[in-house]
């Protein structure tokens, strides 16, 4: 168990390292909300509500979870690297978990500088938008990992990854969005954790048969 | 150590190996020769447990653990430097003391002067040495090395030539090499891919 | 000769006095604004720096293009230390302003206001040009792409402006219109210094920074002459 | 100049090829698109006017152009490739040419997508907001595959590229918003089109440098 | 051909190639040999024109159509098939008969068979006969092969070997590799970098 746990713990400092390693990321996270920021300013005219706001907060949140699994596994695809890890002696769900968990911290880090500045620009966010923005970073990313490993792992499946990420992303939107414009959100919360730890439990089963053979 | 029986392998329609017998017992040092695209890799990465045999079957008696594999791509993070790399996977590894074997590995092959510079700014030569590292590392009981000596320049063969001797005695070696002959005095055995 | 090789010096001299004189015209000299009264005064500092944000921004681009262009030994680094400048620049425009915006808007900062939104795009851009620099490893290839980065500026400044006139703003002032400047002479007369004067202390920052630069390679070639 | 041409349709074709086989771009742009227009029809209730509608259109096209931009160099910058083009005798600027001219067919795939899509959910794009789009793509893909360059040369990669690109896409957006907001938005198309015309002439006299030392 | 004077290139604080004054005349044969990490890629980027130098001046007497580069990376599209690949070349160089010379380097290099299978499918050997095939595929004038009998089997190394004494007239080449000796009949110099 404790072994476990060093495990991921060491795969997701990694893939954090190489996050950290070649830029400044918090310098850069802020630079990217204070720029989408000002994208929306002009996008939206003062006038519409709150609601669109909401709109655009989430359009924002599903960019950056997008563009983090893009990269996700990138290093490991361009250079193999995955062979490397499936060979070490650890479980292979660890891997999993250590993306998965690297995946997170980068969102909420994300989301830590965007909120207050979404909440200072536009609208105050309330307690039910920032538990549907926590419940959706999970599921996110406990899919979107799976999902980017299947692409790393072998072309054939490459085809899939977006495809199948189409129809497991939009519950995840939906319950977000649901979640932060409703009026009472709490329906959707229940989605959301639903839908997490049903898809966490099938990544967290099924990802040693999609890195391996 | 490795036992194949009817072993095969095929990519799509394209027969790559063939009902293949492997017997191998533990301290055995076999070559492995052919011509390119003969198969060499692909076995090697049967043995490694990268690849499923599509027939016949195949038992390698030690765990992940005690098997070191030196592919053709170097396993290494372009971004993070030498030291790094080794870190990560000595500690995936579970290796008691890996940060001194680091140190000692990275001196032997010549590393150690660059061991905090990034590895994708490394030449080719000394990316195949820190391969080389990686996979000694934990010293495994099983080695399947493909092609060990690409790259590398005369001192960096004597060196990995020295090095293979020293690790011979109770060590199980599985060697993929376009010339043999450097590999003579080791070898207990060779088979040839065709 | 001595202004040659004390170019440093001498400029910095001159950026001191300057500064000196210009603080003298604004608090004891030029008149208080007849509407804005005090909080005015703040305008002969929010708008040379502005202005010579603009002017470093535009030097670094003239120096990336010369080191396109001609492979002028030095310009990167020249580029870049004005771009740096001009950064700070922006940043005390920033500043001012939302002072300035605090006293006479009441508020720090207006969405409402097209200019102010634009320089602050054009302060991210800047930003994003040393984000650009520090990921790339230092060499040739660094040079060439942040000064192509660098001449992108420069265009993307007056397309901005154009953007703006198109969506008309009112709230933030417009002083120097076709017609002239809009002012006082007296208050011309101290903005103009107050220009000069800030003018003068970017020139002696950027050749501090730059002599600092060089000598600290210069160094690094002792150094490693010596090991 | 035919010469030129062909080089670049060579190029753009190729890029076209990879795109085919490894589908790793255009199911992105889709996929975002999709939840793009999902989340709108949550948070955009039909009180709120066109407006914003039109807003939350813009903003989703220059975040979907920007995670197709962000993949665009992958294939060439993983293994090194960008030295394989370089060499060629061809015009270096025809690389970039070639690009755009790929990322604007991926770009105008989505669009054929997304704009029916929109005017079915939400409101008919009048021909003027067509045109905007049609001429916003040409300054997405001019100056988005250039500043790709420069991201594929980082070491910060995907993470760059969204602070280089959106401050420059800026005025597109302030550009396209009006043309399809405003009563006569031929002003704005104007905006556009000399946007187009400035960075596009920049990009393809200056990209040589981005690739060469 | 090539005239280097002074030349030097660093990267970051660390001197890789310098002061290096270099003169071939067109129809030598200069084989670059030196330890891993030595500065061999680094010289023949140089002359490819990838790299600029940091100090000194390097002259290359012909244009970019001129030039063949081998370089440790295969430059070819993983996605794409043996053939699209050349193709691709072809093109961009504007070969006049590029299809044909594809398929007379596919045959000669023994690749025919896989023509249209994915680049990215290929083993390493039959990566680098590919990566052959394109540098040869223009005629250049002036051969940058960094390695060029990397990876290639023992037939493929008698094939290369051969391809070379017959283009060795009238072209000038650059050749760096670990043992010379192979070379040996061909080389008109050499040059030892440390
Ligand atoms: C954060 C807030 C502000 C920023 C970023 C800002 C930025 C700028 C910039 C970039 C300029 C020079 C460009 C130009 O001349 O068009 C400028 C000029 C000027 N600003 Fe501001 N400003 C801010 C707030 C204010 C406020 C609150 C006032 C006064 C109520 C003000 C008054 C002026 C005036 C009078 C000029 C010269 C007008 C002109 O050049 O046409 N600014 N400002
Ligand atoms: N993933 C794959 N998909 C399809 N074919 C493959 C794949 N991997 C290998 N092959 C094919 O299997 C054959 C053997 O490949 P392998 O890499 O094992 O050869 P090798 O003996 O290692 O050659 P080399 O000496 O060049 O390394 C080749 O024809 C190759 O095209
Ligand atoms: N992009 C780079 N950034 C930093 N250092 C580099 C870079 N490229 C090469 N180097 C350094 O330059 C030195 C020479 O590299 P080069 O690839 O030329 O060696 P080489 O002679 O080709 O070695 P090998 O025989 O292993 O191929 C190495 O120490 C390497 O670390
Ligand atoms: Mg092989
Ligand atoms: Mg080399």
């Amino acid at each position: 168990m404790r072994r476990y746990a060093t495990d991921v713990y060491t795969l997701a400092r990694k893939d954090l390292l190489l996050e950290l390693r070649a830029r400044n990321t918090v310098p850069a996270m802020l630079l990217f909300v204070v720029a989408t920021l000002v994208v929306f300013h002009f996008a939206l005219p003062a006038s519409s509500g709150n609601k669109a706001a909401y709109g655009l907060l989430w359009v924002a949140l599903v960019f950056t979870a997008l563009l983090g699994l893009v990269r996700s596994f990138a290093a490991e695809r361009d250079q193999g690297l995955l062979d490397g890890l499936v060979l070490a002696p650890c479980d292979r769900s660890a891997i999993w978990l250590g993306k998965a968990l690297a995946m997170l911290a980068f969102l909420i880090l994300a989301e830590v500088v965007a909120l207050p500045a979404f909440s200072i620009f536009f609208s105050g966010v309330d307690g039910t938008t920032v538990a549907g923005v926590a419940l959706a970073d999970l599921g996110i990313c406990a899919v979107g990992t799976l999902l980017a490993a299947m692409a790393a792992a072998s072309r054939a499946r490459e085809l899939l990854l977006p495809l199948l990420f189409l129809p497991l992303a939009i519950p995840i939107v939906i319950g977000g969005v649901g979640a932060s414009v409703v009026a009472d959100g709490g329906r959707y919360l229940g989605l959301l954790a639903v839908y997490d730890g049903i898809f966490a439990i099938i990544c967290w089963a099924s990802f040693e048969y999609v890195v391996t053979e | 150590m490795i036992r194949a029986h009817g072993l095969s392998r095929r990519f799509g329609a394209k027969r790559v190996i063939e009902g293949l017998d492997l017997d191998l017992e533990r301290g055995d040092f076999l070559v492995v020769t052919g011509a390119n695209g003969s198969g060499k890799t692909t076995l090697l990465r049967l043995c490694a447990g990268l690849l499923a045999p599509t027939a016949g079957e195949l038992r390698v008696e030690t765990g992940r653990a005690g098997i070191g594999f030196l592919a053709h791509e170097p396993l290494l993070y372009r971004e993070l430097t030498a030291l790094e790399n080794l870190d990560l996977y000595g500690r995936l590894y579970r290796i008691p003391e890996h940060r001194e074997r680091s140190g000692m590995l990275l001196e032997r092959f010549g590393l150690w002067r660059v061991r905090n510079e990034r590895t994708g700014s490394f030449s080719r030569g000394m990316v195949q040495r820190l391969a080389l590292c990686r996979t000694l590392l934990h010293e495994p009981e099983l080695l399947l090395l493909d092609e060990p000596f690409n790259a590398l320049d005369a001192e960096g063969t004597e060196l990995l030539a020295g090095e293979l001797e020293e690790l011979r005695p109770g060590r199980t070696f599985l060697v993929a090499t376009h010339d043999p002959a450097r590999l003579a005095g080791l070898a207990s055995g060779s088979l040839a891919l065709a | 000769m001595w202004l040659r090789n004390n170019a440093v010096a001498a400029t910095a001299a001159l950026a001191v006095v300057l500064i000196a004189a210009a603080v003298a015209l604004i608090f004891f000299w030029v008149p208080e604004d007849a509407d804005q009264g005090f909080s005015q005064k703040i305008f002969y500092f929010h708008v040379p720096l502005a202005l010579t944000a603009y002017a470093c921004f535009g030097w670094g681009a003239l120096k990336a293009f010369l080191h396109l262009w001609k492979r002028t030994p030095g310009a990167d680094l020249e580029s870049y230390v004005a771009i740096h400048l001009g950064v700070i620049f922006g940043a005390l425009t920033l500043i001012t302003g939302s002072i300035w915006a605090r006293a006479s808007w009441g508020v720090w900062w207006s969405w409402s206001s097209q200019q102010l939104v634009l320089f602050l795009v054009l302060f991210l851009f800047y930003s994003a040009y040393f984000m650009l620099r520090f990921s790339v490893d230092p060499g040739p290839g660094r040079a060439n792409i942040s000064a192509v980065y660098a001449l992108f500026g420069v265009v993307l400044i007056p397309v901005s402006f154009l953007a703006i006139r198109l969506a008309q703003d009112f709230i933030h002032p417009v002083v120097f219109s076709s017609e002239g400047p809009r002012m006082a002479g007296s208050m011309f007369f101290t903005f103009c210094v107050s220009w000069a004067a800030i003018l003068a202390l970017a020139s002696a920052l950027y050749r501090i920074e730059l002599a600092g630069k060089r000598l600290d390679t210069s160094l690094r070639e002792l150094r490693e002459a010596l090991e």
